[in-house]
């Protein structure tokens, strides 16, 4: 299949392009949006080999979704906005089941193409919060959490440290100084004259290798409570070194769940014991899934599989994230009763796909993460969130699972979404 | 034989002055823009428009500007970036501000915008210079950047800092911004808009105003004694020049992206801008093109060149070897010909002349 | 180099702390007239310790700069990328199996090949081109190495412990418990990783300092800074030269790398520290290595007091820009940076 | 040759140092003061570069300004076109006295000079070098420019035909096209002085316009700045080596060593002054 990719980008290039794709009838095709080399890719890498791993695992278990092989090709973006642009270009055709760009500027930069090409663009845990609102983005699907969702859950942790009340807690909150970055500010800024504590913010420039300033303030002048963080990369690390460096307690300081894996703290060696980060699907290899994917991809060789990051964070949100893209094809080959599918008959897949106990259980992801339902109106699925901890070897899950307080998430999503349909000239679905 | 300029005599100045005096260039000019009016848009894919030739003209309109600067007047500068992104958050707020407001009116005005934050960042050249002025431009670089990324205001209060360009058509139904803007509509726009406005910037390198850049960039202080005031030759060349890389950057944001957030104009920008000029051939429009079509398409095609030989290589090593075959081809370049493609072509233009009968 | 004159030395002596105090003073004067603005005296002095150390640490990439500049007029962009290659080679050295003081034998030897390979390859077919192409090569050179790297060890972090201790210490906790306002409770807090990487960094100094002043390899590249021309004409061998000053240049870029890779973890991000390298470079001047140490120090202290006690009011996340606008308003006043040599025009 | 020809000069010492215009022995006859230099002084921190120089250029002339190496020729030159500020004394040009001025605004004024060192925009064509010695004289606005049409084509050719004649003038036709940085350097000193005359102006400086040359060149550039003087009046203050060629086209000379002035006069006068004889002997004083 690569070569049969190659031979398309090719002829792209050449302009000699024919039109058709030609793919064989009992295939779908998964184009991938990974980085693999730039100053992302620790964390990058692992997540690309759990998708690739995961429909390698479906073809050679299953057949494929129903017997349909799962085909795909691969794109390096260097987590590089126009790069991300030129790969989504390259790979996009019209029975391209959809794209995970893996970073929120990129699925910022392909939302209006990805829906003008009727390619659904799954973004499962980052990307643009109200793009969870289904009527103004058709083609956008948040999956199982957004940021604020996440914002919210961090809050509703805290409180419950805190025996109850926030009132008169200092609140910093660490984030890179980008699109990323900046998506919980709003939340926090509500729960904060909700819930009466004070947030103090501190971006940090990209990409993150200068902290001294930030942790300096946090540790010396602020001393918060609680610190959170929203950081990708080498930010991740390097702030769990100076928040060590300033003696800021570890178990106060929260990470989102892009900056709780393990390239984050193991650069950090033991000073990094202690910290925290939310989740939204279980570390570790104790699922049956993943028992799937070492028995069907690696042949049980589970050094092999080790080296390949399975098990990791970040190679299970891989595992995960591509787990619901493949049931959304399941679902649309139930809607349209054909095999190959278009991109938008995936979407149609998508806005009934219903990730129920028992659907997970069947899966091999049983308690690996919580029901997950979209809807036409909502893109987000209802996932819950859980905080984790780093205890110097491994991440353990130490707190309940939480659901965010979706209504006046929800109430919040609508506004932004529609704000953005009246500069744009878009006319909201009716999804009733 | 077939190209010489024998037997072509000049009856004016005028004719003797234009950009291209010889019949067989001015053919060659009409065939190739007969190619991108009439060939290209029934041959390229949407692929080879949206990811190509599009980003391709959105380039040579920066590395127009820049060469204005660099190329003709000799001041090096690292803030190309910067610039474009005052061009897009101009025109962003401009666009959205007043709607009605017709949209290349808005890239011109952005224009504008980014040429008086020029002049503002180009007074200190005249005390600095060399790569001292270059460095000194990143500090141009940093404050734009980091100044659009703070203050949301520039994205009228976006919470994520991310522009999205609203719809705007150039002709009653020829939308070139938004969902509806189809690859034909933006690649006819840009071509337009590119050749006109590389026509003024030849015309002016040609003219008075050109000769005085290139006067202060060969020589300052004999250029000084000939009367060329100093102050305003530089300024003039950051605001032009700063004009050009702002309506670029616009483009970018509007044509090409569609959505961008200040980061996408961070200094990597302006090295590529700048590679492109020195790629393409300092103090030449024509290098300008050739530099931006040799850096837009050099990653493409080696990344597709390498995955055609093995088709199971890993997508990291063909980004690392695809990196460094990209700084192996600058070198190999720079030792060739350190003037550029351009040079290449005025050379292989006089062994032309001669051929066959090089004697 | 030469040794600073004792005048000049004098005059930075009385300036610089005075400097210090006018800054601290104005802070405090802000602090009174805006109740949000935090100050205290022990603060603002950690502050500025933890700045001059990081300030260390720009000075140890920008003397890589420094000695290239120097002898051969270019303006090296690959140094970061030198830096990444260097701390690349030795983690992996060290992932082997090996030592990490033979790894570090290792490693500086591939990086005087590797200086040897840039003068043929590179260098000598460029000789006699105007500055700004061979600046141009040496970005071609840092897309190679940077692809050349990750190609080798991949782009995974790696953790690079040389064992250094991490812990912070605190000095001049004041045993006053009775008064819970009292500024000085807390101490002021040093980071001992930055303290020793500093002192590294002095060591790394000296020992360039009196190589260059007392050695023949010295004399002769003080010559060939001066003037290539007549340091030729004596008999100097200027391609001999430029392959010392690069395998120099490579070895500072090693430690440059082991001090920051052990800091920050060694990645692909380290490339980067070059750009935080060049406002030092343009404030203490491209052509001398007082100036490296001294902006670096300036540098460092400036960006991290304006991040901490103004970041604040504007924002925050001010301090890259901030250090190139310290560095622009300094050659306002002096064009060719503090200690750079004085450009005389002449017709 | 040159040392040769002061040699054989004859000794006398009835030289005068006035510089307010006694009367001149010579074939020609200048009565109009276009410069006048009175009492400058200029220093580089501490080294005296010129000290206490006074002298004038009349209309019409050509004066030559000659001295051993280091005498300080240059510095007057520079300090004549704004390049450099005397410390002290007055340079007072077409009557008026001028303070600080840039050499833009000297340019301005009609002062042009050519430089020791070939300074040409090595960049540019012959004909674009000319072409902007005439930068001052065009008019047209960025907006025609920016159409090359209109005003600006016709400013263009009109300013075209001009640089034309120069390059007649100078004998250069066939390399009007060539980067200058390709040419010999005889032929570089000629482009230099082309451009130099497309300013039009009042007052020509020619910093050493000979040095380097072979004797046929020599010959070729004398016989062009003798016409210069003649067809377009221009005067000319120049700097030269060469005695024999100082000698014989410059109607009055002033000599500076160690950036004082020595002797100001004639060429026969200044020949035989004993200090010139002395300072280009190497006489100790």
């Amino acid at each position: 299949m690569r070569s049969k990719f190659m031979a398309l980008a090719v002829a792209g290039i050449t302009a000699a392009a024919t039109a058709g794709t030609a793919l064989a009838a009992d295939e779908q095709y998964v184009p991938m949006l990974v980085y693999k080399s730039g100053a992302y890719a620790p964390n990058g890498i692992p997540i690309a080999h759990g998708w690739e791993d995961y429909l390698k695992m479906i073809n050679a278990r299953d057949g494929g979704v129903n017997g349909v092989q799962l085909t795909w090709a691969e794109c390096d973006t260097a987590y590089n906005n126009d790069r991300g642009v030129e790969c989504y270009e390259r790979l996009k055709q019209p029975t391209a089941a959809g794209v995970q760009p893996l970073s929120t500027g990129i699925t910022y930069a392909l939302i209006e193409r990805a829906t003008a090409d009727q390619i659904p663009i799954f973004s499962s845990g980052y990307g643009r919060t109200s793009a969870a609102y289904g009527p103004v983005f058709p083609y956008v699907f948040s999956a199982p959490l957004t940021y604020w969702s996440g914002a919210d859950v961090m809050i509703q942790y805290i409180a419950d440290q805190e025996g109850g009340s926030l009132e008169g807690k200092k609140i910093a909150l660490v984030y890179h100084d980008s699109a990323y970055g900046k998506e919980p500010i709003a939340t926090l800024e509500r729960l904060a004259e909700e819930e009466g504590f004070s947030l103090h913010l501190l971006p940090v420039a990209h990409p993150g290798l200068e902290q001294k300033a930030t942790w300096l303030q946090i540790g010396r002048q602020i001393r918060p409570d609680w610190t959170l963080m929203w950081g990708w990369g080498v930010m991740n690390s390097t702030a769990i070194k100076e928040a060590a460096a300033v003696g800021y307690p570890m178990d106060r300081f929260i990470g989102i769940w892009w900056s709780g894996a393990e390239p984050d703290v193991l650069p950090a060696g033991a000073q990094a014991s202690g910290y925290k980060s939310l989740g939204f699907h279980a570390p570790g290899s104790d699922y049956k899934a993943l028992q799937d994917v070492l028995k069907y991809v690696y042949d049980g060789d589970e050094g092999a599989a080790r080296l390949r990051g399975w098990g990791d964070v970040l190679y299970n949100r891989g595992i995960f994230s591509m787990a619901m893209q493949v049931e959304a094809i399941r679902t649309a080959q139930g809607i349209h009763g054909e095999k190959t599918l278009t991109g938008a008959q995936v979407r149609d897949g998508w806005e009934a796909l219903d990730l129920n106990d028992a659907k997970l259980a069947s899966l091999g992801f049983e308690g690996f993460t919580k029901p997950v339902r979209i809807t036409c109106e909502d893109h987000e699925g209802g996932g819950q969130a859980f905080v984790q901890q780093w205890d110097g070897n491994q991440w353990s899950i130490i707190s309940d699972w939480y659901n965010p307080r979706r209504d006046a998430l929800k109430e919040a999503y609508k506004a932004d979404a529609l704000a953005y349909a009246a500069e744009k000239g878009i006319t909201p679905r009716d999804c009733s | 034989m077939l190209y010489r300029e024998a037997g072509q005599f000049k009856t004016s100045y005028g004719a003797d002055q234009a950009i291209f005096p010889i019949l067989q260039d001015k053919l060659g000019m009409i065939v190739i823009l007969a190619l991108a009016v009439v060939v290209v848009p029934l041959m390229a894919s949407t692929y080879m428009l949206n990811s190509i030739l599009i980003p391709f003209l959105v380039f040579s309109m920066a590395a127009i500007g820049l060469n204005l600067l660099t190329g003709y007047c000799g001041q090096l500068s690292l803030g190309t970036g910067g610039f474009m992104a005052c061009g897009a958050f101009f025109a962003y707020k401009l666009t959205t501000a007043f709607p009605e407001l017709h949209i290349v009116l808005v890239f011109l005005l952005s224009g504008l915008g980014t040429a008086m934050v020029g002049i503002l960042f180009g007074i200190p050249s005249l005390r600095i210079k060399g790569f001292y002025l270059a460095v000194a431009t990143l500090a141009a670089q940093f404050f734009l950047v980091w100044m659009f990324n703070k203050f949301d205001w520039w994205t009228n209060y976006s919470a994520s800092g991310v522009i999205s360009a609203p719809p705007r058509e150039v002709l009653p139904g020829a939308f070139i911004t938004g969902t509806e803007a189809e690859p034909v509509t933006k690649y006819y726009f840009l071509l337009g808009f590119v050749a006109v406005l590389a026509l003024i910037a030849k015309n002016l390198v040609r003219s008075r105003i050109g000769r005085a850049w290139m006067a202060i960039r060969d020589m300052d202080i004999a250029a000084e004694i000939i009367g060329i005031r100093p102050l305003w030759t530089k300024l003039s060349a950051f605001a032009i020049s700063s004009f050009y890389i702002g309506i670029a950057g616009a483009l970018w944001a509007f044509v090409y992206t569609g959505s961008v957030e200040a980061l996408a104009f961070e200094i990597n920008r302006s090295f590529q801008v700048l590679f492109m000029i020195i790629i393409g051939g300092l103090g030449s429009i024509l290098g300008s093109f050739l530099g931006a079509a040799f850096i837009v398409l050099l990653p493409i095609l080696l990344n597709a060149g390498m995955l055609a030989i093995d088709p199971t290589i890993s997508s990291a090593l063909v980004s690392h070897i695809e990196f460094m075959i990209f700084g192996a081809l600058i070198v190999f370049f720079l030792i060739v010909e350190p003037h550029g493609l351009a040079r290449l072509w005025a050379l292989a233009k006089e062994k032309l002349r001669l051929w066959p009968f090089p004697y | 180099m030469g040794v600073l004159p004792v005048r000049t030395i004098g005059i930075w002596m009385l300036a610089v702390p005075l400097a210090i105090l006018a800054i601290g003073l104005a802070f405090k004067g802000m602090a009174a007239a805006n109740p949000s603005f935090f100050f205290t005296w022990p603060y603002f002095i950690e502050v500025l310790i933890a700045g001059l150390l990081q300030g260390v640490m720009y000075s140890l990439v920008a003397l890589g700069f420094v000695l290239i500049f120097k002898a051969s007029g270019i303006f090296n962009f690959a140094q970061g990328s030198m830096v990444l290659f260097a701390a690349l080679t030795i983690v992996g050295f060290i992932e082997m199996g090996t030592h990490w003081t033979i790894a570090f034998f290792i490693t500086a030897g591939i990086m005087v090949l590797l200086a040897i390979s840039v003068e043929r390859i590179v260098l000598r077919p460029l000789v006699n081109q105007p500055h700004i192409i061979l600046f141009m090569a040496t970005i071609g050179i840092f897309f190679f190495l940077d692809g050349f790297a990750q190609t080798i060890w991949g782009s995974d972090v790696k953790v690079l412990d040389i064992g250094i201790p991490k812990t912070p210490i605190t000095v001049m906790e004041n045993a006053n418990p009775s008064d819970p306002n009292d500024p000085w409770q807390y101490g002021i807090l040093i980071n001992q990783y930055d303290l020793i990487a500093a002192a590294i960094g002095a060591v790394l100094v000296t020992v360039l300092a009196i190589f260059f002043q007392y050695t023949r390899t010295g004399r002769a590249l003080r010559a060939v800074a001066d003037d290539h021309q007549a340091a030729l004409s004596v008999g100097i061998p200027l391609k001999t030269i430029w392959a010392i000053v690069w395998s120099v240049a490579g070895i500072v870029a090693l430690v440059a790398g082991i001090v920051w890779g052990g800091k920050a973890g060694v990645q692909f991000s380290l490339a980067l520290i070059a750009l935080k390298a060049l406002p030092v470079l343009i404030l203490g001047g491209f052509t001398s290595i007082p100036g490296a140490i001294v902006g670096g120090l300036i540098i460092g202290a400036g960006e991290q007091l304006a991040e901490v006690f103004l970041g604040p009011l504007f924002g925050g996340a001010i301090q890259d820009w901030f250090a190139y606008m310290l560095a622009l308003f300094v050659l306002l006043f002096r064009p060719q940076g503090l200690f750079g040599e004085r450009i005389i025009e002449r017709v | 040759m040159n040392d040769v020809s002061v040699d054989q000069a004859p000794m006398t010492s009835e030289l005068s140092t006035d510089q307010s215009g006694g009367p001149v022995t010579g074939p020609r006859l200048f009565n109009e003061v276009l410069l006048e230099v009175n009492n400058v002084s200029l220093s580089f921190g501490g080294v005296k570069a010129l000290s206490d120089i006074s002298f004038d250029i009349k209309k019409g002339e050509v004066r030559a300004i000659i001295g051993p190496n280091g005498a300080g020729k240059s510095s007057m030159l520079n300090c004549i076109n704004g390049f450099y500020h005397p410390q002290e004394g007055t340079i007072t040009y077409k009557g008026k006295e001028r303070r600080q001025m840039r050499p833009h605004e000297a340019a301005k004024t009609g002062i042009a000079r050519t430089f020791q060192n070939i300074a040409l925009f090595r960049g540019m064509s012959t004909l674009d070098n000319i072409m902007t010695g005439r930068l001052l004289k065009m008019k047209s606005n960025l907006f025609w420019q920016a159409l090359y049409w209109g005003p600006n084509l016709k400013e263009e050719n009109e300013h075209r035909e001009k640089v034309e004649h120069i390059i007649d003038f100078l004998e250069i036709q066939d390399i009007r096209k060539t980067p200058v940085g390709r040419l010999p350097y005889g032929l570089q000193k000629r482009v230099e002085l082309g451009r130099a005359l497309a300013m039009e102006p009042e007052l020509l400086l020619l910093d050493e316009p000979m040095a380097g040359m072979n004797v046929e060149e020599k010959e070729d550039m004398c016989r062009f700045v003798l016409d210069v003087n003649d067809q377009f009046g221009t005067t000319i203050a120049l700097i030269e080596h060469d005695m024999g060629v100082v000698m014989d086209i410059s109607d009055r000379v002033v000599v500076l060593d160690y950036g004082r002035k020595l002797a100001d006069g004639t060429p026969d006068e200044v020949r035989s002054n004993q200090d010139v004889i002395d300072a280009y002997l190497g006489v100790s004083h």
